[in-house]
């Protein structure tokens, strides 16, 4: 919305802006009717009780319960109300439909690095198409970021070491701003870049167009060889190292006797810290990679795997904006006795 | 100020105590102040440790093996030994209080004494723990190094471990496996990193507590003090038994995390 | 009239002159005085800062200062303003001044902690200031790691040992309130006879105590990481930099509530005494201060939606922040309520107090959209979270302040200052306050991050209407100054209660003796009864 | 005016009590009771402080106000660490803890 050329509301982009727009606008009218019914008041009686001669004083009105407990109450209904839309909307936010389309996204001092799993690779720019839901995985290399797209009306950070996520359904085509909304350091104004939403078959034409490495997962599958993966991992199960074939999504026992599921979180681990938890019937043999793969490179690795499990679904992740994984000693721990 | 003595003075008793300050009306008055402002500070002490506590809580939750095992090498003996010193200093310094209000000048000076060597003998046993920290490199920094299965400094755990590890793991009895040590290097220094943050601030307190004590016992060896008036001498003394509290859960939180195993 | 009032022979101003007898005082009135120097220091300094700010915010292209310098002055500009302007200004100043002698008492309980407490502001003052200068700290007055333990170069220890150490200093002042409040009031003086800024200072002085040791540990925690090497937050270390975030705002939270709290209480005296009527509901207005100030102990994850807190602990914290919004929303009635059937007249104290209840209302009713959970996901870190908290803590809290020295002043110096210029003053800085965070709420709906040295060009017209407004918000701020200084030497003498005002701190001379009473009061009726005041001057003619 | 004065038969009482004490919660570290090892040992430690605040401290000879002081000083604390628990508590449960690098 423009006025006199100048925007002074964010365009609608995502399905979730009509529901946070909407959400704003209840908010923003019962607010607005409180200020206006104060400010009427106070300025009405500020003129009709003006004082008038020296020594007049105010008559004498303690108080009323009644009136103390109707404008305690109400208010208080009115906060219900509100915490309850929000936090539905809130909640449709950290959900991510299973069918979502992945990217992943890596924030940098002062960058967004961006990968689709057909292998485009972007800086600063983000190319989607409209009306699919799109599940961004976020993570850092340095230090605190956060991914916003006020188009959407979303953002999550990232954070070192984690994994977050955020999803969205783009409807309206055009280019929108991405911003990076936690403040990082020198230059985080210019973390900035452009989301261009594209209608289904122009992004198939734009992906067309990119993709020289091959996909994420083939991209990976090369990591794979070159890193020697593939020299353990071997899919009959009679290598040094388990087979990796359909394990996405499946529960796995380890030699601890506790058990975890497989999805992004625990592959991540698995490959930066390999000891962590290791398979029942299996060697402590692998090296750990942590410092020789990078955040982009990981999440090819993570996408080689998981294309090797076509049954499974990819969204194992629980949506609480994180990564699931269970490296969780006490719980584990406590299992064992 | 002499306006205001002289208002104090008629309507209160005649004389009045030398150490009643002038915007209190009596000496009762100006003790429960002293005593409600002390026991606010230590509110604030509560807290302080508070933050410490919900740190510690956090990563006690997520890597408690690394926390078990390195609370394994710190020392029983040592630890044992500080804590009944503190509970010693303790009684000592309720000692000291107790002769104060019973106006014995000499009891109450010795008690502090003795109060101050236990606070010194348990920062002796402290300066011997670091320095054993710092030999084995469990200081946290560039040159913390945790090698996993160091034995712990005292054999007494060993056989306790082993009738553990006998019952408790069916699977492979290592114990340490759900850790590896790359993991154990990263997280037991964090584990380091809160126990010296922990009984550093303590060790500290203690020493601003000998501090406060050494003016306190001059104050009292001058004999500053009598029964109507022993304000500082229990204020030392609410703050001494404080820095104990502080410990009594230092203790099992850092020491005995898991030492059945 | 009495047209022949004269300032008093004696008064703590002339018990003893030099600097020795004020740099060793142990009285309130002088302490309070060398907090209000101090403060007023520290807020054109911090101003200063906010000048270059919006100087380069003035064209989209960061093209004034350096990026480098640009979040410099934004660090400077939040650390100063927040932990060595806003946080003392009221209590330090007005509260250690008027909560003896509003209570009846010589002095506050421990006068020697009060100096203390002083010099401990002083030292971390200059700690602050001088790593501010030499070189600066680029992380937010927010410290957040892992930027502030690993990744900034600047003097990021130096600025938080500085507000570790100020920390203190107003631990000790909420600590001398708190056994002051309780152990000092003049026979007579009931809980429920105080008047309401001692109410509302007996609750900062809790958040106070109970919140910033809190800080004073992260610092230390903080410190020890980028110090010693040791390992805590940095998630390089298995550390999480989220905990940070939950010890920071366990405090920093809690801390705005040591800043609006003191202001409710000069709101509700403003209020009263110009309408000449009792407060509206005495008890609930006094509860709903200390309820902000537990309450606000249990919300401070709505900092952190987004920052990778569970969905469960959000729908929580969410849920317990709409519980301030309840004692907030009753006090605001409850003023309303208290100016019907008043005689109200608008006298420099009371036009600030006007445009207190504007601001602070859309300081509060915005604060509703941001602890909605779905809301601040999209609002989290933009500018319309900069505009909210500057309605709170500049449109809440200095409005207070400014009523509140507008209101005292004749009380703290025994003259009047120019009605006129004040009023022209007071209007400026509701205009120019409006003018400059009312389209920061747009631009931050608009999604402008917070913190941006340079933004997209179509956000423009927004950012020079504010930094239009800035001007016209300084020039309200700098006019006290020279009227305020003005009347020292040559303002009316004021008596001891120009204003009519109830409080036990008006029946004592203006300024007032260094033992605040020449016979220490009893109290005989409850507070705000302004037939009393009535007789009293009646009988005086 | 001198405040109350407690035997020292009580003191020495309580010093053995702690004493006591300190040697169940070593004695207890080393027994296998699970998760309760934890909780076993934090009662202890409560109670040997409730010990130290009540006789040590004399709290039980104050004023109501110095007991509702020591409590509001607790109360906060069990604030602060369970709502710190509201979320890492329930990242557990779901499953969100850190990945070590």
């Amino acid at each position: 919305m423009k006025i006199f050329g100048i925007p002074v509301f964010p365009e609608q982009a995502s399905t979730f802006a009509k529901d946070v727009d909407a959400l704003y606008f209840f908010i923003f009218a019962t607010s607005a009717f409180f200020a206006v019914v104060v400010a009427i008041a106070v300025i009405y009686f500020g003129i009709r009780y003006h004082k008038t001669h020296d020594g007049e004083i105010g008559a004498r009105i303690e108080g009323s319960l009644p009136l103390e407990l109707l404008w305690s109450v109400i208010p208080t209904i009115i906060a219900m109300v509100m915490f309850g839309w929000g936090a539905t909307v809130f909640y449709h936010l950290r959900r991510p439909p299973a069918e979502a389309m992945h990217v992943y996204a890596v924030g940098k001092q002062w960058m967004w690095k961006f990968q689709h799993l057909e292998g485009q690779r972007e800086i600063n720019e983000l190319h989607i198409p409209a009306g699919r839901p799109i599940k961004i995985t976020i993570s850092s290399e340095d230090v605190l970021h956060s991914l916003y797209f006020p188009a959407f009306r979303t953002k999550m950070d990232a954070i070192p070491g984690r994994y977050t996520e955020l999803w969205f359904e783009a409807q309206t085509p055009g280019e929108y701003h991405i911003f990076c909304a936690e403040y990082c350091g020198t230059n985080h104004a210019g973390m900035i870049g452009t989301v261009t939403v594209l209608e289904p078959a122009q992004y198939q034409a734009w992906l067309q167009g990119g993709g020289l490495e091959g996909t994420l997962a083939e991209r990976g599958a090369k990591l794979f060889n070159d890193l020697a993966c593939s020299t353990c991992h071997l899919d009959t199960g009679q290598g040094r190292g388990p087979s990796l074939k359909d394990i996405v999504g499946k529960t796995v026992d380890l030699q601890d006797g506790s058990s975890v599921m497989v999805d992004e979180a625990y592959l991540r681990e698995s490959i930066l810290n390999s000891q962590a938890k290791i398979v029942k019937g299996f060697q402590p043999l692998m090296p750990t990679f942590q410092g020789l793969v990078s955040e982009e490179n990981l999440v090819a690795l993570i996408e080689h795997v998981k294309s090797m499990s076509p049954n499974a679904t990819t969204a194992t992740v629980p949506a609480t904006g994180a990564a699931a994984a269970t490296p969780n000693p006490a719980a584990a721990a406590a299992e064992k006795k | 100020m002499s306006n205001a003595v002289a208002h104090a003075d008629e309507h209160a008793h005649a004389a009045h105590h030398p150490a009643l300050q002038h915007h209190f009306d009596t000496m009762a008055q100006q003790k429960e102040a002293a005593v409600v402002g002390m026991w606010v500070f230590l509110l604030t002490e509560i807290l302080f440790f508070g933050g410490l506590f919900a740190a510690y809580m956090v990563y006690r939750i997520w890597y408690f093996d690394a926390f078990a095992e390195a609370s394994r090498s710190l020392s029983l003996f040592w630890g044992g030994l500080n804590t009944a010193v503190l509970i010693g200093s303790s009684l000592t310094m309720a000692m000291a209080v107790r002769c104060a209000q019973t106006n014995k000048r000499t009891a109450t000076v010795n008690w502090l004494v003795l109060t101050m060597v236990l606070g010194t003998v348990f920062l002796g046993v402290k300066v011997i723990e670091y320095a054993d920290k710092f030999e084995h490199h469990h200081v946290p920094g560039y040159n913390f190094q945790w090698a996993a299965h160091e034995a712990p400094a005292a054999g007494e755990h060993a056989p306790a471990a082993l009738a553990a590890s006998e019952g408790a793991a069916a699977a492979e009895g290592h114990r340490e496996l759900s850790l590896n040590a790359d993991q154990l290097q990263l997280t037991t220094q964090i584990y380091f990193s809160l126990y010296f943050t922990m009984t550093g601030l303590h060790a500290l307190h203690m020493i601003i507590g000998i501090g406060i004590m050494l003016v306190i016992t001059w104050m009292a060896y001058k004999g500053r003090f009598d029964e109507e008036y022993y304000t500082p001498v229990e204020m030392a003394g609410l703050y001494w038994h404080f820095v104990d509290i502080v410990w009594i859960f230092l203790f099992p939180l850092l020491y005995l995390v898991e030492r059945h195993v | 009239m009495l047209d022949k009032l004269k300032i008093p022979e004696r008064h703590y101003l002339n018990n003893g002159h030099g600097l020795a007898s004020w740099l060793l005082t142990k009285d309130h009135k002088r302490i309070a005085i060398m907090y209000l120097i101090s403060i007023s220091v520290m807020f054109f300094l911090g101003g200063l800062f906010a000048v270059g700010i919006r100087l380069e915010l003035a064209t989209p292209a960061g093209d004034f200062v350096s990026a480098d310098a640009y979040n410099k002055f934004f660090t400077a500009h939040g650390v100063i303003m927040v932990f060595f302007f806003l946080i003392p200004s009221i209590p330090a100043v007005l509260g250690n001044f008027l909560i003896p002698p509003m209570i009846g008492a010589k002095d506050l309980a421990f006068p020697r902690i009060n100096l203390l407490s002083l010099y401990i502001y002083w030292i971390g003052g200059i700690f602050t200031l001088y790593a501010m200068l030499s070189g600066g700290v680029d992380t937010g007055w927010t410290f957040y790691t892992p930027y502030s333990a690993t990744g900034s170069n600047s003097n990021v220890v130096p600025v938080a040992l500085g507000v570790f150490i100020a920390g203190f200093s107003s631990i000790l002042t909420g600590l001398n309130f708190i056994v002051t409040i309780h152990r000092m009031r003049a026979p007579g003086m009931t809980w429920f006879r105080l008047p309401l800024f001692v109410w509302a200072h007996y609750a900062t002085s809790l958040v106070q105590v109970l919140g910033t040791p809190v800080i004073a540990i992260t610092i230390v925690m903080l410190g020890v990481e980028r110090g010693l090497g040791f390992g805590i937050f940095d998630p390089a270390r298995g550390g999480d930099p989220v905990l940070f975030q939950h010890l920071f705002w366990f405090y920093s939270h809690p801390a705005v509530y040591i800043m609006i709290l003191p202001a409710l209480g000069v709101q509700s005296e403003l209020i009263s005494t110009f309408s000449r009527k009792t407060i509206f509901g005495y008890s609930f207005v006094a509860f709903s201060s200390l309820a902000i100030a537990v309450f606000g102990f249990i919300v401070w994850a709505h900092h952190m939606f987004v920052a990778g807190i569970s969905t469960y602990a959000a729908m929580v914290f969410s849920f317990l922040s709409f519980s301030v919004a309840i004692p907030s929303a009753v006090k605001v009635f409850n003023w309303t309520a208290t100016l019907y059937k008043g005689a109200i007249s608008f006298e420099t104290p009371m036009l600030y107090a006007y445009g207190f209840m504007g601001l602070f209302a859309i300081g509060g009713l915005t604060g509703l959209f941001l602890a909605t959970l779905g809301m601040d996901i999209h609002l989290h870190d933009t500018y319309f979270v900069v505009a909210h908290f500057h309605y709170i803590m500049v449109g809440g809290a200095i409005m207070g302040y400014m009523g509140g020295l507008h209101f005292w002043w004749p009380k703290i110096t025994g003259r009047m200052y120019s009605e006129f210029f004040s009023r022209i003053a007071a209007i400026l800085v509701f205009v120019g306050f409006n003018l400059t965070f009312l389209p920061q709420f747009v631009v931050g709906y608009l999604g402008m991050p917070r913190r941006y040295h340079s933004y997209p060009d179509e956000m423009q017209v927004l950012n020079v209407m504010s930094s239009a407004g800035a001007s016209v918000l300084g020039l309200g701020y700098f006019l006290p100054v020279l009227y305020l200084l003005w009347s020292l030497k040559n303002g009316e003498v004021a008596g001891a209660n120009p204003w009519g005002a109830s409080g036990l701190e008006w029946q004592t001379q203006s300024p007032p003796l260094t033992e605040n009473f020449i016979e220490a009061p009893v109290v005989d009726h409850e507070p705000y009864e302004y037939e009393h005041v009535v007789a009293k001057e009646k009988h005086l003619v | 005016m001198s405040g109350h004065v407690s035997p020292i038969s009580l003191y020495l009482t309580i010093f053995m009590a702690l004493m006591v004490l300190t040697g169940v919660t070593v004695f207890a570290a080393f027994v296998d009771l699970g998760q309760f090892n934890f909780l076993v040992a934090m009662i202890i430690a409560g109670f040997k402080a409730s010990l130290v605040i009540w006789y040590f401290m004399h709290v039980k000879y104050q004023s109501k106000l110095t007991k509702l002081t020591v409590a509001t000083g607790l109360f906060f604390l069990v604030i602060l660490l369970g709502l710190f628990l509201v979320d890492y508590g329930s990242k557990a449960l779901t499953g969100m803890p850190p990945l070590l690098n």
